[in-house]
């Protein structure tokens, strides 16, 4: 399944790796550093579900196994890139700023974004499987016509490479040579769909048959994801056009807390992966190489557990919005229906008026 | 007559089990639809019991489910497609609208679009976005489709199979937030023919129609409304387009007043389709404009706060209201 | 006042040329609209004189066109699509749905979806399949899209630049068989609203509403039925959704009677909604009830019997006398 | 442009050329049935353009340039498969034995579709681009189902393979291995759209990228066309999974009679094509290497001449349908709208009654 071509620079042990054409470039700072956006990221998520276990909140995608991947792309990215992410990229979304109470807005169902998407320079989350990629190829072209240094990240699946609108942006990318990078998370499954089912041929393949490289990294090796990506996108700024990056990784939890995976893999899948955890192999690497005391590590799960209980606080406090909301926003410019809505419901006494 | 008690999504499950038992030539197409027995567990089982070649896990492409499930019908299949959420069928609209509505009248009646697209709609399951559309106003505008939707689990376990039989494409709309409730189910004889409307519960004064997930909210809103004094008849169109207007019209001819229920946004909508043809019907017999009650035109709100978008029994019973107080 | 007269095909051309100028982030893209000038010549001239990032020649197709107009958006442009015809534009109508609707509310605000859909739409030019559709009522029913057409090239003119101008995301509907008719073009002044409908032809007895090429046959009819002694009022909608209801209701306070017209098949449609409308807000005015002319509820013909699927004047007349005839 | 790749066993100058994997395996007899078919078809083509220009017709798609393509393709085909056409395979019909007069049904506007499609295994015309490859491939799921050996082709053009449907159509080709052929006639232009803005780099590397081969045949010689479909379409028939046939041809005349292709493309192109002419070089063949007559070639050129009159007559006699058809087989079963629909059309004396 893995393939020979996957760059890795740091293997499941710990170990650091040599590979022809990439090399790490990270100080031992800037390891430790993504270790604990890896740990931080690990645990929220863990709060998610169970918060969402306990009532709290309608769904939680969870990212567990993912966080090499997912914090590599997101600490590649300069702060002039922009991201359309999915609705699991809870690391890139912490590597961008944002606060992670905002990305449960939409997982305890009180908004259907939850941040300022200029600000951050990372969009609202996309549902629909697929969109957001044709999202970044246009934004690229814009990018294109502002002549600015500016690369674009569209983040998908293995599941939505699928989807028409992933493959029409792959056309338009390289048509017309849009600065973007497409970070594919291959998770290997779509809910229950094995990415096998959406190719027989590594997915990474597929963008040369477009006419622009494809590359696999071993998506649970942060150093390797950080340099494939950061090259990828370092080339999209000057003009040399799309890269598809394919993170070979894998979903550790259930596709979301609505989710029964035993229905549909075995477990033993489950524990050839948990061999590869993305976070313990840079564990490991710091331990050994940069001699990072337990004592350390201690600290970041300390620093974890808080940001946990602050964010669960934050998002306990969230209450039920008030429906008037629903009229907000949904125009630009006044709408007679929208304004007949906001009267009915005042009518009904349902708010006490305009939000 | 042999009844027994099952949640809307067993006798779906049923039906679609009977319905390939007794035709080879049926297969079901989705997403997930196999070991998993999809989201909300329709197909359970039915990859076990008839194969990976009749019950298809599909790759992650809603219009590829559907463009292929026209080339099955072409080749003679008859496939059920299962769309995992009412707002992932949209990358589908074009082989629908296109292709499944028109290709029985583009090869003069030679092929047979004889398949069915189920999809979960409406809301009220605190879902996150997409997930609770009402897109059945799309389908009921093109000509070529049919579109039903059940409300009870008899209804369920027999509609589904009239729609695989039924040789015209149907989009058969499913109320998810109603899947996990109980009713009888008559397992030999099918209550009445799959485009008839209902009468659910006979009143003198107000004629509530709606469909799917609303027929119970109508319901409730009639037995308040009882208390009240007001007599309320609920009728449960079922058929969608097209719709049985006969059943209306004669329900209004005796309460003269009309409010139509749907959580769809009400321009171009179903409701409006009804309340045009029934002030035409029945213009004399009209002692109040017919009124909707619908989704609000917003894009659907963050669950939380979804039961105030949909129709709630609040909102009816003032839309009854103001019919009741028309002529005053 | 500056006027001048010119084909509506040139009229849209000058008002993107004008918008154009006016403002560096509006860009145009398409299938064919750089060289070929769009297969209707819609955009002739207009990437020779603005180039070729301004005027894009898209890959075929149209999910991606309408897909990265939004990614432009996000970016700060404003991007004028063509949809090359109106039965293609189905293969973007995901992104329309769950994108260009939706992203104003789900980005709180921050995103403006200022991109307009320009789809000649309609039928009338003896085309083949696919050529001659009406889709509006799948975009009026829509939360999020405002849906407008235009029938003169003065509207022409104005309402494309307003279009630009407006923040929300707009669908644009062009009524190609008039795309080579001329008319007046006041340079200097708008006539009105972008949203606004307006009478074309005072009268007593009945009031058309329509819009796109339907507003001239609506004419002719009035023409005809003046000669036989009934007076009929024109409204031509203009905006689709929302519907200016205003100026409807006051005609039809007036004439009592009222018959809508449109291309489209009539369940869930536009006429739908306006029937529904007017007899709510019209109830004790109407002296017969709302008639709907539309395409019959079946795939487009062969053009060759065009004329009779689409509303004629014969059948608008038919309409007409069984409105006039009601309350005898 | 054109690709080192290339099958070719016959140059333009009519001679035969060796190929490592493909030899042609056609008699005499079966080159001149081919060049008949080819002569045929861009008469009854050129007539189609001169009935539109007449006003007989409502539009014309014209062949011209691409007869060596579609005759190759469509003698490759077995009477059991089932080919599912765009708008301008009229080469393809001719071969399915469907009489011209009903390809024109659809260009006099008279019809939507025209012959009957299971007689025929030849599906009725899809306008919408793209949306057929679907069609193909559920077919073909179903001839797998059906146990039986059968392929099924899909036709569309360079400016369709941009397209969201033909793009999953390879999805789910390559997942399912269904037995489908896709023969992309890539004719250089989709309308104004050069198929350079399709793809940058040969279109048939984009079926590699999907995990089945693409393989790119001289579109103008009919000899390369014939083998190179042929051993894809057997392949399919034994459960050898998909292949893309990459045409490589020219639209020597307009898109469609509507069309204006000055606008966009200058006369020295369609000049190298000309040297290229698809039916030329068979001639060059025929006369050196079988010793055919001149006699004999205008035998041909005087058949197809009483074919194109044939169908002059038979079109300019299909008269305008009875307007009542509309609602013949709108739907399967009885339909309430279409009968008021029918009621309507009566009352107003449009027509006699139901058809
Ligand atoms: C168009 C569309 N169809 C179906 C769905 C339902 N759905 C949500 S996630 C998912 C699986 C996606 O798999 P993948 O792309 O691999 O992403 P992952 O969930 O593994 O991160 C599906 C089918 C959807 N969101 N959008
Ligand atoms: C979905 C869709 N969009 C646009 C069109 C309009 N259109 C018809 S033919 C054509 C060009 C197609 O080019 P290609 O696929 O190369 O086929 P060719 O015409 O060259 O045979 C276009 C854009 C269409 N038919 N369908
Ligand atoms: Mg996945
Ligand atoms: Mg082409």
């Amino acid at each position: 399944m893995i393939d020979e071509q996957l760059v890795q620079l740091l293997t499941p042990e710990g170990e650091r790796v040599a590979h022809a054409q990439y090399v790490s470039t990270l100080s031992g700072e800037e390891v430790f550093a993504m270790y604990r956006d890896m740990v931080i990221t690990r645990r929220i998520c863990n709060e998610g579900t169970s918060m969402q276990r306990q009532g709290q909140l309608a769904l939680w995608a969870p990212v567990q196994g993912q966080e090499a991947a997912q914090i590599g792309a997101g600490r590649a990215l300069g702060p002039q890139d922009f991201v359309f992410p999915t609705y699991r990229e809870h690391g890139i979304a912490w590597c961008r700023g944002i606060p992670p109470r905002d990305w449960f807005r939409v997982f305890r169902a009180v908004s259907t974004g939850g941040w300022d998407p200029q600000k951050y320079r990372y969009s609202v989350p996309t549902v629909v499987l697929g969109n957001q990629a044709l999202h970044a190829v246009g934004y690229a072209m814009g990018v294109q016509r502002d002549g600015s240094e500016e690369a674009v990240m569209a983040c998908f699946g293995d599941g939505a490479s699928s989807q028409g609108d992933v493959l029409e942006s792959f056309v338009w990318a390289a048509s017309f040579n849009a600065p973007v990078v497409f970070f594919c998370q291959n998770n290997q499954w779509g809910i229950s769909s094995p990415s096998s089912l959406q190719s027989k041929i590594p997915l990474y393949h597929r963008a040369q048959g477009f006419g622009f490289p494809g590359i696999r990294v071993d998506g649970n090796d942060v150093l390797a994801v950080y340099e494939v990506t950061k090259r990828a996108l370092e080339n999209a700024r000057v003009g040399g056009g799309p890269t598809m990056v394919e993170a070979f990784t894998y979903r550790m939890g259930a596709h979301t807390t609505s989710d029964d995976p035993t229905r549909y893999r075995v477990d033993a899948e489950v524990e050839v992966w948990k061999h590869r955890d993305p976070v313990e192999r840079v564990k490991a690497l710091l331990a050994r190489e940069y001699r990072v005391k337990n004592v350390t590590f201690d600290e970041v799960a300390a620093e974890a557990d808080a940001l946990a209980l602050e964010l669960r606080d934050d998002v306990l406090a969230m209450g039920r919005p008030d429906p008037m909301t629903m009229f907000d926003n949904a125009y630009a410019a006044p709408h007679p229906l929208v304004d007949e809505g906001r009267s009915e419901m005042i009518a009904l006494g349902v708010s006490g008026g305009p939000h | 007559m042999a009844t027994t008690t099952m949640t809307m999504a067993k006798a779906l499950n049923e039906g679609l089990r009977r319905a390939m038992d007794k035709n080879k030539k049926v297969l079901l197409m989705g997403e997930d639809i196999g070991k998993l027995g999809g989201v909300f567990r329709i197909t359970d089982g039915l990859q076990k019991d008839f194969g990976e070649d009749r019950v298809i896990d599909a790759p992650l492409a809603e219009s590829a489910i559907v463009g292929t499930a026209v080339g099955l019908a072409i080749r003679g299949y008859r496939t059920v497609v299962e769309i995992q959420f009412d707002g992932f069928v949209y990358p589908a609209f074009d082989q629908i609208v296109s292709q499944v509505a028109k290709l029985h009248k583009r090869s003069d009646g030679v092929y047979t679009m004889g398949l069915v697209i189920r999809i979960p709609f409406q809301g009220g399951i605190g879902a996150i976005e997409h997930h609770s559309e009402s897109p059945e106003a799309y389908f009921a505008q093109t000509a070529g489709l049919r579109v039903v939707s059940c409300s009870t689990p008899n209804d369920a376990y027999w509609m589904i199979q009239q729609a695989i039989e039924h040789d015209d494409p149907i989009i058969f709309c499913e109320p998810k937030s109603r899947y996990w409730e109980k009713g009888e189910v008559d397992l030999e004889n099918s209550p009445r023919g799959l485009f008839d409307a209902v009468v659910r519960r006979e009143g003198a004064d107000v004629t509530l129609i709606g469909y799917g997930a609303s027929v119970k909210t109508m319901l409730r809103a009639a037995e308040t409304a009882s208390g009240e004094g007001v007599s309320i008849e609920v009728v449960d169109a079922r058929s969608i387009a097209p719709l049985d207007l006969d059943v209306m019209a004669a329900s209004l001819e005796k309460t003269g007043r009309l409010v139509v229920v749907q959580e769809a946004p009400h321009t171009a909508s179903v409701g409006s389709e009804i309340v045009a043809e029934l002030s035409e019907r029945c213009f004399y017999s009209l002692r109040a404009p017919g009124l909707r009650v619908s989704g609000y035109h917003v894009p659907y709100p963050p669950s939380r706060i979804e039961d105030e978008y949909r129709p709630s029994v609040d909102r009816i019973l003032d839309a009854v209201d103001r019919v009741m107080g028309f002529e005053s």
